[in-house]
This record gives C-alpha cells, sequence and structure tokens, in this order.
C-alpha cells in the first residue's frame, strides 16, 4: 500500500476492542501502525497507597482488585508474603485448597481469555460459550466463596472457610463439563481457517527480545522458554503436582494462543490431583486480633503463576499493625506498556486489541 | 407505460412491507445468534421496539449538511433499489419499475447507498467512521468484481439484462440458475455475503477495531433512518439474489422460505467465523471467488 | 363492733392511717439516725396520703380500684425479729417495724373482712383495705430486700 | 494457498449450538438462587448487637457509620448505637462480619437492591431489612470462624486446696508474653469505658501492654486511678462483663492486665521514676478528709498533685479502709497496698492514722481549718441478720471477722461454719474461713447467677472446698444451753418475678424448715454507714436516701465545702466506684476553690 496521511487514532479508554481502561494511542498510516503509545491513568485506584493505611487485614479485601479476570494471585501473594514475614505456619488442607482455586481461577480467566482472544478478531459466538462456561466455575467460587468475581478467600493463615460439603464433587463434574466443551472450541477458534489466517504471524515477539524486556507467562512460553514459576520456584503444593509446561516456538498470537489452550488441559488436571490428593485436618491457622496483629519487621518477595505470567509481591513490615510497602509487579507492566508498544508497529489497526489480547494485558497491574 | 393506480400502491406498500420483513429477520436473527451462543436472547419484536424508540428520540448535535444527508441517501437508495425489483413473479402489484435492461442498473444504484452513507460518515469527524469508510469502499472493490461476473454470466446464459425474464428462465426447480450455472452462482454467492455484511466480512464495522465504524456517531433518529435503510436494503437484496439464483418466487409464502433461507446462509457463515483483515478480505474476493466468477464467464461465453 | 356503715368503716380506716402517720412522726422526732429519719418520713407522707385518699374514697369506684398488681409476699416479716416502736431505731429495724405493722394492719383488715361477709359493700371495702395495706408491705419488704439485704 | 477445507467446515459444527438449550435464565421471571455463603446485603440482629463500632473499625472502606436509632436505647454494656452501611461504598468482604464479637451481623443471600433515592443507599441493616434473618448466608459458623480470639489467656494460680494453707496472694499474674497476648485480643471498642465508673483508659493502657509498654501503660492508668494495682487485683470489673468479647466468648481479662502493668513496677521508686508526676507548688489552700479508703486516697492524691494541702483522718491503724481490713490477703496483699500508699505519700498526700472524727478530733474543728472536707467513710457497719438467736456466741459479721484476721488479731473459729450472703465479703468470709481448716457452707437467699460476688471468686471458693447452698433463708439460730450456736434452722425459698423486670426476688416456701448443726454462723448480708460522727446540725442540713448521702456530679451535697463519696455516696459500693467518686470530687473541691477565689 502506499503511505497515506498519519491519523491519529485512540483505542480507549472506551472502546469495545481495549482490555480494561487503558488507552493506546495509535499514529496510522492507512491501516497500518506507525507508532504506538499507552496511556494509562484511568484506572489508578492507588492500591500500594490505601495499604499503608490499613492494617493487615483491612489490606486483604483489597488486593484481588487488582486483578478482575484472575484475582487469586493476588490473594495468594499478599497472603504468602504476610506469612512468610511473620514465619506462619498454613495447614496443608489451606495449601491445597488454595492450589485448587488458583487453579480454577486459572481456568476461569482462560474462559475470559478464548472469548476476548476470538471476540477481538470478530469471532463472537465464543466469548458467549467461554464467559458463560466460566459462570460454571463463578458458581464453584461462589459457593465456596461466597463472592463470584472477588472472591476475598485466601487470606493469611489459610483459607477463609472450608470446603462446602461434596463441594469436591460437583468441581470434578464442573471439570468434565468444560472438558466436554473443548471439541467445540477447538472447532469453532483452533481449527477455523480464518482464525488461523489472522492469528498466524502476527504479533512476533522475538524469543531473544522476549528474554531482554522481562516477558513472562504465556508469551515467553510462546516463544520456546520454558519458564513456569510453579515448576521453578514450586509454591504450596505444587511440587507434589504432576503436570506440563507447554511450549511453542512460534512466538505470534497463534502460538500464544496453543499454549494457552494446551494450559487449560494441564489446570484440569492439575485440579484433579488436588481434589485426588486433599487431606483433612484445619484449614486456618488463625492470625491474631485482626485490629492489633503486628508483623515483625521484615520484607518478602513472593510469586505466583498467574495466566499472565509471573505475577510478584514485594512486601515490607516495620513492625506495625499496617504494611510499611506493597509493591506489586504484574506481568502487564512489561506487556502493555513497552512490549505493546514496540510489536503495534507495523501491525495493523485490525489487530491491536487481537494482540492485545494476546499477550493479557490488564491495566491495574500498571495502575496499581 | 400507462399509469396504474394498482402499481402507486404497490410502491407505497413494497417499502413497508421490506422494513418489516427486514427488521423481523432482524429480530430472528438475534434470537438465532442468541441460540447459538447459549443464550435466550431478546424477543423478535426487539428489533422495532428499538427502532421505534430511536425515532422518537431527539437529536441535537450538528456536524454538517453531509451528516443530515448522508441517512436520507441511504434510504433513498435503498427504496429506489427495491422499487427497481420484481418481488413477486408476475405480479403487477410488485413489479414495480422493472423494464428491460434493469440488472445493469440495479448494479450502479445498489452502490449509491453505500455512497451516502460513507458522505454522512464522513463529515462526522471520526476518525473511526472515516476507516470504516474507506474499508468499507476497499472491501466493495473487492466483492464487485465475483459479483459483476457472476451476474455477467447470467445475463448471457439468460440472453437478457430483464429480471423479469431471467425469472422466466428459471421455470421450475431443476431451472433455477444454482444448478444450470453452479460456477456463476458459487461466485455470487460469496459476493453476497461480503454484500451482507456478517463475519468474516465485516470489517467496515468491526466493533473491536473500529467501534461500529461509519455510523458511530450517528444516533437518534439517524440512526434509526440508517437501520430501516438497512432492514430495506436487506431485503432488496435478498429479493434480488432469489430473483437471480433461486428462480424468483411466484407467491409470498415462496418468497419468505427463500429468502430466509438465503439470509440464514449469510448469518450462519458470520456466527462461526472471525472477520479477515481488509485486506486479507480484498485479498480473498480477488482470488477464488474472482477465478470461479472469470471461469463461470468463460464456460458461458464458450458455450453460447 | 357488730354494725357497721360503710361511711363508719372508711372513718375507722382513716383513723388508723393518722394513727400510723402520728406514730412516724413521733419516731422522726426521736430519731437521731439520718438514714432512719429519712424513712421514717416517707412512711408518714406516705399515710397521710392514704388518709387523704380514703377521705375522698367513692364506693362505687370500687371496681376500677380493683386493678390488680400481683403481690409479691416476700414473707420477710415472717421471720424478721419482731421490732417494737423505740428512739433510735437503726435504718434496718425501722424497716422491719413498718413492715411488720403493715402485716398487723393487713391482718386486722382480713379479719374484718370475714366479719363482714354477708355485706358486700362492706366485705369488699375491706378486703380492698387488706389488700392495700399488703402491697404496703411488699413495698417495704422489697425496700429491705434491696438494701439491707443486697448480699443476700 | 492450499484449499483449507477442514478450516472452513469445522466451524460450522458450532451450530449444533441451536438444538441445545440455552444456558441464561429468563430473569427476571426466573431467578437464580444465591450460594449458601453468599456475600450480599448486611442483616444485623438489632437485639443482638451491643453497639460496640468494631464493624466500623474495620471496615477498610469507612462504609459503616454508628447511628442512633429509635427505639434502641444505650445502656451498659450497649452504646445504643447500630450500624448503617453505605451500600455505595460496600465491597461486601465481610470482615465487618468476621470480627463482630456478638455474632449479631452477617451478610445474607440478598443482593439486589435498587432505588431511585441515592440517600436510602445508606441502609441499617436489620432495620432496613428486618426479614433479613431468614436469609443469612454469610456469618461465622463458630467461633473458630470468627476472626477475634474468644479464649482468654488462662491466669496462673495456686491450686485450690494449695491455697487453703496459707495466705499466699492466690493470682500469680502474666508474664510478659501472656499480657501481650492477651491484651491482643482487644478490639478497642471502649464500651468498657463507659461501663467503668471510673471511665478508666482501658483500651489506650491495653493497647500500651499490647504494643510491649507497660509503662506507658502505667502512666496511662495513674490518668484517673491512683490504686491501679489494688483495682488489677480486687476490682468488681465491669468492664469485663461489659466486654463485647465476652458476647460469645471469655472477657479479655482487663482486670488482669492492669495488674500486669502495674505490677511492673515494684516498688515506690519505680513507680515515681516512670510516671515522673508533675506536682503544682502549693497554693495554701487546705482540704481535708475523713477516711483513707479508695474515694479519700483518690481525692488525697489528685489534690495533692494540684498543690492542695492535703490531710488524710484515717480512725485506724493503716490506710486503705476496706481495702485493708475486708479485702482477703491472698487476694491483696499488704505490701501491695503499703507500696501505693506509699507513693501517694511520696508525693505529699498527708494521712493521719489513728484519728477518730469525733473522738480524737471534733468535726467543728476540722471544718474550720479546712476550706473543703471530704467524706469517704465506707460502710463499716454490717447488717444485721434479724432473725432469732442472733445474739448467741458463735453468731459473728464477717466484716468484723475479716477485719480482725487482717489486723493479724487472733480469732478462734469452730470446725462448722455456716457463711450467709452472697456477696464479695461474704465470699472473702468463707474462703478465709477454709484457711482455718473449717467446713465452709455459704447459705444464699437466691442462686449463684444471681451472687453479687465475682464469678472468679465465687469459683475460686468452690476450687477450695467452700460447699454452696442457694436458695435458703437462714430463719432462726439455735444454741446449746450454755448460750453457744449449735446450729441453724433455714427455709428453702423459690424464685419469684417482681413483675417490673428486676431480678427475680426469693419467697419463702412455707413448711420447708431444714436444721443444720454448726459451730459458727458468719453474716455477710450487707453493711451501712455510721454518721454519727457528724454534728447533729451539719447532719440536719445533708439529704440522705436509703442510707446514703445525696451528692451532685461532683459529689457535692447540700453545704458547699462539704464532699463525699465512697460507699456512703454511691449504690454500688465497690473500689472503684469510690475512686471514681474521689477524681470526681477533686473536680468538685477545684471548682469550688476557683469559685471562692472569684469571690
Amino acid at each position: 500500500m502506499t503511505r497515506e496521511k498519519e491519523t491519529t487514532l485512540y483505542l480507549g479508554p472506551q472502546h469495545p476492542g481495549i482490555t480494561g481502561n487503558m488507552m493506546v494511542k495509535l499514529k496510522v498510516a492507512g491501516d497500518e501502525i506507525v507508532k504506538a503509545e499507552t496511556h494509562v491513568g484511568y484506572l489508578h485506584r492507588a492500591f500500594e497507597k490505601l495499604m499503608e493505611a490499613r492494617t493487615w487485614m483491612q489490606s486483604f479485601p483489597i488486593v484481588c482488585r487488582i486483578c478482575v479476570p484472575e484475582p487469586d494471585p493476588n490473594e495468594e501473594n499478599f497472603a504468602r508474603a504476610v506469612e512468610e514475614i511473620e514465619g506462619r505456619e498454613v495447614p496443608e488442607r489451606a495449601q491445597y485448597i488454595r492450589v485448587l482455586v488458583l487453579e480454577l481461577a486459572r481456568l476461569a480467566s482462560f474462559g475470559l481469555w478464548f472469548g476476548g482472544q476470538s471476540g477481538s478478531a470478530g469471532l463472537y459466538t465464543m466469548p458467549q460459550w467461554t464467559v458463560g462456561d466460566r459462570d460454571y466455575i463463578l458458581d464453584l467460587f461462589e459457593e465456596l466463596t461466597g463472592g463470584r468475581v472477588y472472591h476475598m478467600y485466601i487470606w493469611p493463615g489459610g483459607v477463609r472457610k472450608d470446603l462446602p460439603e461434596g463441594f469436591t464433587d460437583r468441581v470434578l463434574k464442573t471439570l468434565d463439563y468444560l472438558e466436554s466443551r473443548l471439541p467445540a472450541i477447538d472447532n469453532l477458534m483452533f481449527d477455523n481457517a480464518v482464525f488461523q489466517k489472522r492469528a498466524q504471524g502476527v504479533g512476533y515477539i522475538d524469543p531473544k527480545m522476549a528474554r531482554e524486556w522481562g516477558v513472562v507467562g504465556p508469551p515467553l512460553r510462546a516463544c520456546g522458554f520454558k519458564n513456569d514459576v510453579r515448576i521453578d520456584e514450586p509454591y504450596e503444593i505444587y511440587d507434589k503436582l504432576n503436570f506440563e509446561v507447554p511450549t511453542e516456538t512460534g512466538g505470534d498470537v497463534w502460538a500464544r494462543a496453543l499454549v494457552r489452550r494446551r494450559e487449560y488441559d494441564q489446570s484440569i488436571s492439575i485440579i484433579r490431583q488436588v481434589i485426588e490428593k486433599m487431606p483433612g485436618g484445619e484449614y486456618y491457622n488463625k492470625v491474631p486480633n485482626p485490629l492489633t496483629w503486628t508483623i515483625p519487621r521484615g520484607d518478602a518477595y513472593v510469586k505466583t503463576e498467574s495466566v499472565r505470567g509471573e505475577f510478584g509481591y514485594y512486601v515490607v513490615s516495620d513492625g506495625s499493625t499496617k504494611p510499611r510497602r506493597v509493591h506489586v509487579r504484574g506481568p502487564a507492566y512489561v506487556h502493555a506498556v513497552s512490549l505493546l508498544e514496540r510489536i503495534l508497529v507495523g501491525a495493523n489497526i485490525a489487530d491491536v486489541s487481537f494482540i492485545m489480547n494476546s499477550l493479557g494485558t490488564c491495566p491495574p497491574e500498571i495502575e496499581r | 407505460m400507462s399509469f396504474d393506480w394498482i402499481k402507486l400502491l404497490g410502491f407505497i406498500v413494497t417499502p413497508l412491507i421490506a422494513s418489516a420483513v427486514g427488521f423481523t429477520y432482524m429480530g430472528l436473527s438475534r434470537k438465532i445468534t442468541a441460540r447459538v451462543q447459549n443464550r435466550i436472547g431478546p424477543g423478535i419484536s426487539q428489533s422495532f421496539i428499538d427502532v421505534v424508540k430511536l425515532y422518537s428520540k431527539k437529536t441535537a448535535i450538528n456536524h454538517g449538511l453531509m451528516q443530515h444527508m448522508g441517512p436520507v441517501f441511504a434510504i433513498t437508495a435503498s427504496i429506489t433499489t427495491l422499487l427497481f425489483l420484481p418481488v413477486i413473479k408476475d405480479s403487477i402489484f410488485f413489479a414495480n419499475f422493472s423494464f428491460r435492461g434493469d440488472l445493469i442498473f440495479l448494479i450502479y444504484i445498489m452502490v449509491f447507498g453505500q455512497l451516502g452513507m460513507a458522505l454522512g460518515a464522513g463529515q462526522t469527524g471520526n476518525p473511526n467512521s472515516a476507516i470504516g469508510v474507506s474499508r468499507g469502499l476497499s472491501q466493495m472493490v473487492g466483492f464487485k468484481v465475483p459479483y459483476v461476473m457472476a451476474l455477467v454470466a447470467i445475463m448471457i446464459h439468460a440472453k437478457s439484462t430483464n429480471l423479469q425474464e431471467i425469472i422466466a428462465v428459471q421455470d421450475g426447480f431443476r431451472n433455477w440458475m444454482v444448478f444450470q450455472m453452479p460456477l456463476a452462482s458459487l461466485a455470487g454467492l460469496l459476493a453476497y455475503l461480503g454484500y451482507m455484511g456478517y463475519a468474516p466480512f465485516d470489517v467496515p464495522f468491526a466493533p473491536a477495531e473500529l467501534a461500529s465504524g461509519p455510523p458511530s456517531e450517528f444516533g437518534g433518529k439517524y440512526l434509526a433512518l440508517m437501520m430501516t435503510s438497512r432492514s430495506i436494503f436487506t431485503f432488496a437484496k435478498l429479493v434480488l439474489f432469489v430473483d437471480v439464483f433461486f428462480g424468483g418466487a411466484s407467491n409470498f409464502i415462496e418468497l419468505l422460505i427463500k429468502t430466509f433461507l438465503l439470509y440464514l446462509f449469510a448469518l450462519f457463515v458470520g456466527l462461526v467465523n472471525p472477520r479477515f483483515r481488509t485486506e486479507q478480505s480484498i485479498q480473498f474476493w480477488w482470488k477464488w471467488p474472482t477465478a470461479i466468477g472469470a471461469l463461470a464467464l468463460l464456460l458461458v461465453a464458450w458455450k453460447g | 363492733m357488730d354494725k357497721l356503715s360503710v361511711e363508719e368503716a372508711i372513718q375507722f380506716a382513716i383513723e388508723q392511717e393518722i394513727q400510723a402517720a402520728e406514730l412516724y412522726a413521733l419516731l422522726l422526732d426521736k430519731s437521731t439516725d439520718p438514714k432512719a429519719q429519712e424513712i421514717y418520713t416517707e412512711l408518714r407522707d406516705m399515710e397521710i396520703v392514704h388518709k387523704e385518699n380514703l377521705e375522698s374514697f367513692d364506693t362505687s369506684e370500687f371496681n376500677k380500684r380493683h386493678a390488680e398488681q400481683p403481690l409479691l409476699n416476700l414473707k420477710l416479716t415472717d421471720y424478721l425479729v419482731e421490732k417494737t416502736a423505740t428512739e433510735n431505731l437503726s435504718f434496718q429495724d425501722t424497716l422491719i417495724l413498718a413492715a411488720q405493722r403493715e402485716q398487723k394492719t393487713y391482718a386486722l383488715y382480713a379479719e374484718l373482712a370475714e366479719k363482714f361477709k354477708y355485706d358486700e359493700i362492706l366485705y369488699k371495702l375491706f378486703s380492698l383495705l387488706a389488700r392495700e395495706e399488703l402491697l404496703h408491705k411488699d413495698q417495704i419488704e422489697t425496700l429491705y430486700d434491696d438494701t439491707v439485704l443486697s448480699q443476700n | 494457498m492450499a484449499l483449507d477445507l477442514k478450516g472452513i467446515l469445522a466451524p460450522f459444527t458450532a451450530l449444533k449450538q441451536l438444538g441445545k438449550p440455552p444456558h441464561t435464565v429468563a430473569y427476571p421471571m426466573v431467578k437464580k438462587p444465591t450460594a449458601e455463603r453468599y456475600r450480599g446485603l448486611h442483616y444485623n440482629e438489632l437485639d443482638d448487637c451491643i453497639g460496640c463500632g468494631t464493624c466500623s473499625t474495620i471496615c477498610q472502606n469507612g462504609a459503616i457509620d454508628m447511628i442512633s436509632l429509635d427505639g434502641v436505647e444505650g445502656k451498659t454494656g450497649d452504646s445504643g448505637l447500630r450500624p448503617r452501611v453505605d451500600n455505595g461504598r460496600c465491597c461486601w468482604c465481610g470482615l465487618c462480619v468476621d470480627v463482630c464479637p456478638t455474632g449479631s451481623l452477617s451478610l445474607t443471600q440478598e443482593y439486589l437492591y435498587i432505588t431511585d433515592d441515592a440517600d436510602s443507599f445508606l441502609w441499617i441493616p436489620g432495620v432496613d431489612n428486618p426479614e433479613g434473618g431468614k436469609l443469612k448466608s454469610f456469618y461465622p459458623e463458630s467461633n473458630a470462624q470468627s476472626l477475634l480470639d474468644y479464649n482468654r489467656i488462662p491466669m496462673p494460680e495456686l491450686e485450690g486446696m494449695e491455697r487453703i494453707k496459707s495466705y499466699a496472694e492466690v493470682v500469680l499474674g502474666y508474664n510478659q508474653e501472656e499480657a501481650q497476648a492477651e491484651a491482643e485480643r482487644c478490639i478497642s471498642c471502649g464500651l468498657c469505658v463507659e461501663a467503668c465508673p471510673e471511665h478508666m483508659h482501658i483500651p489506650e493502657y491495653i493497647n500500651a501492654i499490647s504494643r510491649g509498654e507497660p509503662d506507658m501503660a502505667l502512666k496511662i492508668i495513674y490518668d484517673n486511678n491512683p490504686l491501679g494495682e489494688l483495682c488489677g487485683k480486687v476490682c468488681t470489673r465491669r468492664c469485663e462483663d461489659v466486654c463485647s468479647i465476652a458476647v460469645r466468648g471469655e472477657p479479655v481479662a482487663i482486670r488482669w492486665l492492669k495488674r500486669y502493668a502495674t505490677e511492673q513496677a515494684n516498688n515506690i521508686d519505680i513507680i515515681r521514676e516512670i510516671l515522673d508526676p508533675e506536682i503544682l507548688p502549693p497554693n495554701g489552700r487546705k482540704v481535708g478528709i475523713i477516711g483513707a479508703g479508695p474515694s479519700g486516697l483518690t481525692a488525697g492524691y489528685y489534690l495533692a498533685l494540684k498543690g492542695y494541702d492535703v490531710t488524710i483522718y484515717e480512725a485506724k491503724k493503716h490506710a486503705g479502709g476496706m481495702t485493708m481490713y475486708g479485702i482477703p490477703k491472698y487476694r491483696l496483699p499488704m505490701e501491695s497496698l503499703q507500696k501505693q500508699i506509699g507513693y501517694m505519700e511520696s508525693i505529699g498526700v498527708k494521712i493521719k492514722f489513728d484519728t477518730k472524727i469525733g473522738v480524737d478530733i471534733s468535726f467543728e474543728e476540722l471544718q474550720k481549718e479546712h476550706g473543703a472536707i471530704f467524706i469517704g467513710i465506707g460502710f463499716e457497719v454490717p447488717y444485721t441478720l434479724g432473725i432469732e438467736g442472733e445474739h448467741f456466741e458463735g453468731s459473728i459479721q464477717a466484716v468484723n471477722f475479716l477485719r480482725e484476721v487482717n489486723a493479724e488479731r487472733p480469732v478462734e473459729i469452730g470446725q462448722h461454719v455456716v457463711v450467709i450472703g452472697g456477696g464479695n465479703v461474704a465470699i472473702d468470709g468463707a474462703r478465709i474461713a477454709r484457711r482455718f481448716g473449717s467446713d465452709v457452707t455459704i447459705l444464699y437467699r437466691r442462686r449463684v447467677a444471681d451472687m453479687p460476688a465475682d464469678w472468679e471468686e465465687i469459683e475460686g471458693a468452690e476450687d477450695e472446698g467452700v460447699k454452696i447452698l442457694t436458695q435458703a433463708i437462714p430463719l432462726e439460730i439455735l444454741a446449746d444451753k450454755n448460750g453457744k450456736v449449735e446450729s441453724i434452722k433455714y427455709g428453702m425459698a423459690e424464685m419469684v418475678d417482681d413483675g417490673k423486670g428486676g431480678r427475680p426476688r426469693p419467697r419463702l416456701i412455707e413448711n420447708d424448715e431444714h436444721i443444720m448443726p454448726v459451730d459458727n454462723i458468719i453474716g455477710a448480708i450487707g453493711q451501712e454507714a455510721d454518721y454519727s460522727f457528724i454534728p447533729e446540725n451539719i447532719r440536719e442540713q445533708l439529704e440522705f436516701s436509703r442510707g446514703r448521702m445525696v451528692t451532685g456530679e461532683l459529689k457535692e451535697t447540700k453545704l458547699p465545702w462539704l464532699f463525699a463519696g465512697g460507699d456512703i455516696a454511691n449504690n454500688t459500693a465497690d473500689a472503684i466506684s469510690a475512686i471514681a467518686d474521689g477524681y470526681k470530687a477533686v473536680k468538685g473541691i477545684e471548682k469550688l476553690f476557683a469559685q471562692k477565689g472569684q469571690e
């Protein structure tokens, strides 16, 4: 195509294709992007600062709000960081329940991703299916935690309530159902010629760049790196579980989609193992009175593998009843700012949302 | 042409029927879409409710003359297209203005609505609209090639450019153009998908990319006008393709069945496919459908 | 006192009240204990009020006045050592004395009620008066229960 | 490019879904029920709520405020406030539910709340959804699920049978670790402050202890209580009765925590060093105090700090009043009391011992010498049982018995002892008698639950082998021919409701009498004051009610220069109320002198 006049296009903050309250300012020549800039600031709720003015327990309902699609890694990180500084033991049953919750959350989040990835390509049937199926997982969460999206369930010392009677059976039933849906999803999305045409070769990340830029999660694994916190630095009971870390070498949206599709299978298998091995006993090592609970001086950096990749929390305590500093390091910081600005250049404007979805951008992690 | 009262009545009633059918199909499509997507979906009458509501809205925005004229052009073009179509075979009431050579006229007049919308959307100043318009025109360039090839092949085969005559040629189930001219029909039907604007050819509107593209700055009465125009135009397109490829319809029931099946075809393709990128879409048209259209043209020329 | 008119009966009761009031007034005068003095004052005033009530007593109101207040009857007077009205009784003894006086008056009226059982109005009147005294005894016993017996 | 037929056709399998029933429901005709644990709108059991405000404190959104409601009256242990939730701010985390000490707050299965009135988003749970109690879904099913700790750190004590061998202090006290752990249970609701007659700054000093700062705690305690250690050992602790933790568990051991804080300073010098009191220069104003009991000492201490010239006149050999002579030494050792009083003397409080007003010095003289006089003589005179046979030898009064024992004078007591009464004095008498090796039975007219004595004291007595016979009314004391007590006749009682909502009263059951052989009978049914030292002419100008002097808000009497406090001026008859009276009187006396100064 010939070089046309450049137009400025604002993708977001209110745009059906944007992945949250952020904006990408695009300079386009025809359909081709010449320059992309990520603009944030529409969602700044000062989570980190809020926590500095709240007691340890009061901070706990805040963290989950850093990520809507998958709040549980935040809860897990916060709880684990506090436990690490304080030296608090977590009952084994609680660790299993936590992994159960984390993996269910992965499934739920993948449900959103399936929808987002194909929806941003114009395949509107898929979001309705997978977001609908995600609701069956949310039903489980509602039963377990009392909340559908924000669970506020994993907290320092263990989990908030024990599994309800017969809960694991219902989880297994839901897993069977989710698996039964996979052939249809494969047919509609992964076997779809048009989808393949859209995804292949788009949003390519060079493996060298991926390493240097600190790309994590499926985008990194799609570049051929076998990188997963659950394997590299196992937390909770992941070292007792059997699962694979799928990798691809394409480095494009298609490779990332394949990685996620296979991770979905892995998560289902992990949940089945967790339920099989679920021990009895206590689920909560009670913390002292939340109003006077102090954490000894110290700091901890903990990380959890979220669907978008390594999710880190750095927590500092000065020995008082409130955190001195909580720093959140979410994958979106790299993915949605530096990486996105780089790989959008030269892409078609049709692919902006498509690429953003494949990277798993989530603005609250940037503006925490 | 002598003045005929029945014809005049037909002029008035046809667009009304067309828009009613168009809106009903839209409502049905929403219901069917919902069911494929595991939803219950809105009631079939939802499109009527929407358009009535939109017509009752007041508008205070002014982007200039063309913004006001755009929707009017669009609906004018839609009605005009409709009026040059024989809706029911051999019916005086629905014969409208179908005269000799009208298929060629239709090829031109069908572009007019798109242009009207393009002009209107261009005036609103929204870059998404502008990009949508340019995408729409680019894509039209794409699917017009096989479309025209297919129609020409059929005109050659039927040895007429008159729609009434083309319908007459297709007397009897086996004489339908789909069976007589399978290759030309295939090209024509693919072009029909482009005309309908469902996925994977919904590039001009593309919500996830362009926030609905051309109509994004239109609301209230303007949007209602465009919706009406679209429903009439949808009906017109369906009638045209039924007339050309499926032997027309000798009564209203037959017409509804044929057009609805045709409508479902576009809908189903749209439901299960993502969108092409613009250049992928154009490349697509210029590859298979054009090749098929050209082959059909060659065959018919060689035979004829 | 075999026959009695209603007016005479009321007059009799008024005299009883006057006697009681006079006794308390006398004791109050003699007492040096501020706590006992307070009780005497109260008792005296109470008796005077009763007297006034009786003076304006209307026999037709019998039924109205029978709004039954349940009686506690703690029976304290049954086993507490009997006190006689002497100078300088302590607070505790004052209360015992008063309760026992009410008990006695109650017994008197009860006896009279029994005696005039044949006369419906008189029977009602004396029963009422007896009950009134019992109520007063209850009040004093309750006070005793609250103060002297606070820890028992 | 090859034609990918599978890629074109496979997606059409999605159309199979057309024949399947949809996943969504036809809302609002069909509603999906919420889960059993659903965190929906709040509900508050208004009758169970005590308005402690912990929900408001924990709410990290600031969505809960405490408001007063029509029909909800504040009372002891209930602030009268109830939570109001701003549904526009609430995030339904449920922390408020998890810290609610009473368990009255819960979340319900309801979540729909539609209104066009933005103000009505301020929602009073329980008032706005009175039926919500049937839909409770998110609530702590057990104490273990609550965020609070309902179990008290046990207080180390001497073993029951070990105790009766000596007068050694029964309670051993917390160590730092235990004290801190216990202090951390406090939720700082402050209901205790309201219940404490002296309104001590309880949450503040408990927080200081939980931070590991007992010195700071001591300072806070001395803010308005100079007898903190005394209270730490023997206070009737109405604070703990209203402790919001106590609704579902054991109250925070406020008394033991105070004891811990005060015991960290184990001599007068350390107390002075920690408190570092600011003593104002003498202002030449003289105040006389009659009785060195808790109220007199408190008034004396704070007046002395403010530069007044204070003299306390005490009839006995030691200061402390009933706390010295009435409370057994296993509860309040002599050294502890001496330490506290010694510290007061060290800052300038003068105490004249063995000085009885009306005998050693006349009241008029006192009045002449001092600008203001405070009377805190306490209830020293016991009420008698008022039954037959009380005069027999062997029938004694607990107050006298305890006084003799505490004064270390020789006391004779027989093998079988009956103590009559259910107050702390009765329990003290019983437990002291146990230490003489006697078999002790307590006769009480009401039920154990009605006993005014401290429950810990009752338990302690039972641990030490004291038997308690309830609903037993002593009727007569029988003696042998030598006039020595031989047995006691008692009758059983039924509890009757007084119809006014007060505590039930015992009524004698006729013909249910029993006789118990006994060597000694110790009466402890109550005490009164002896006002005979006050001259007649002054007494006449004062007002009395139910055996007590009538005083105003600042403990002033009808006579502007005369103040009264302690048992003779309040209805509660305990050390902490006496301290409160003394503290109030300080303000009254200051006001008096300020007015005098203006004239």
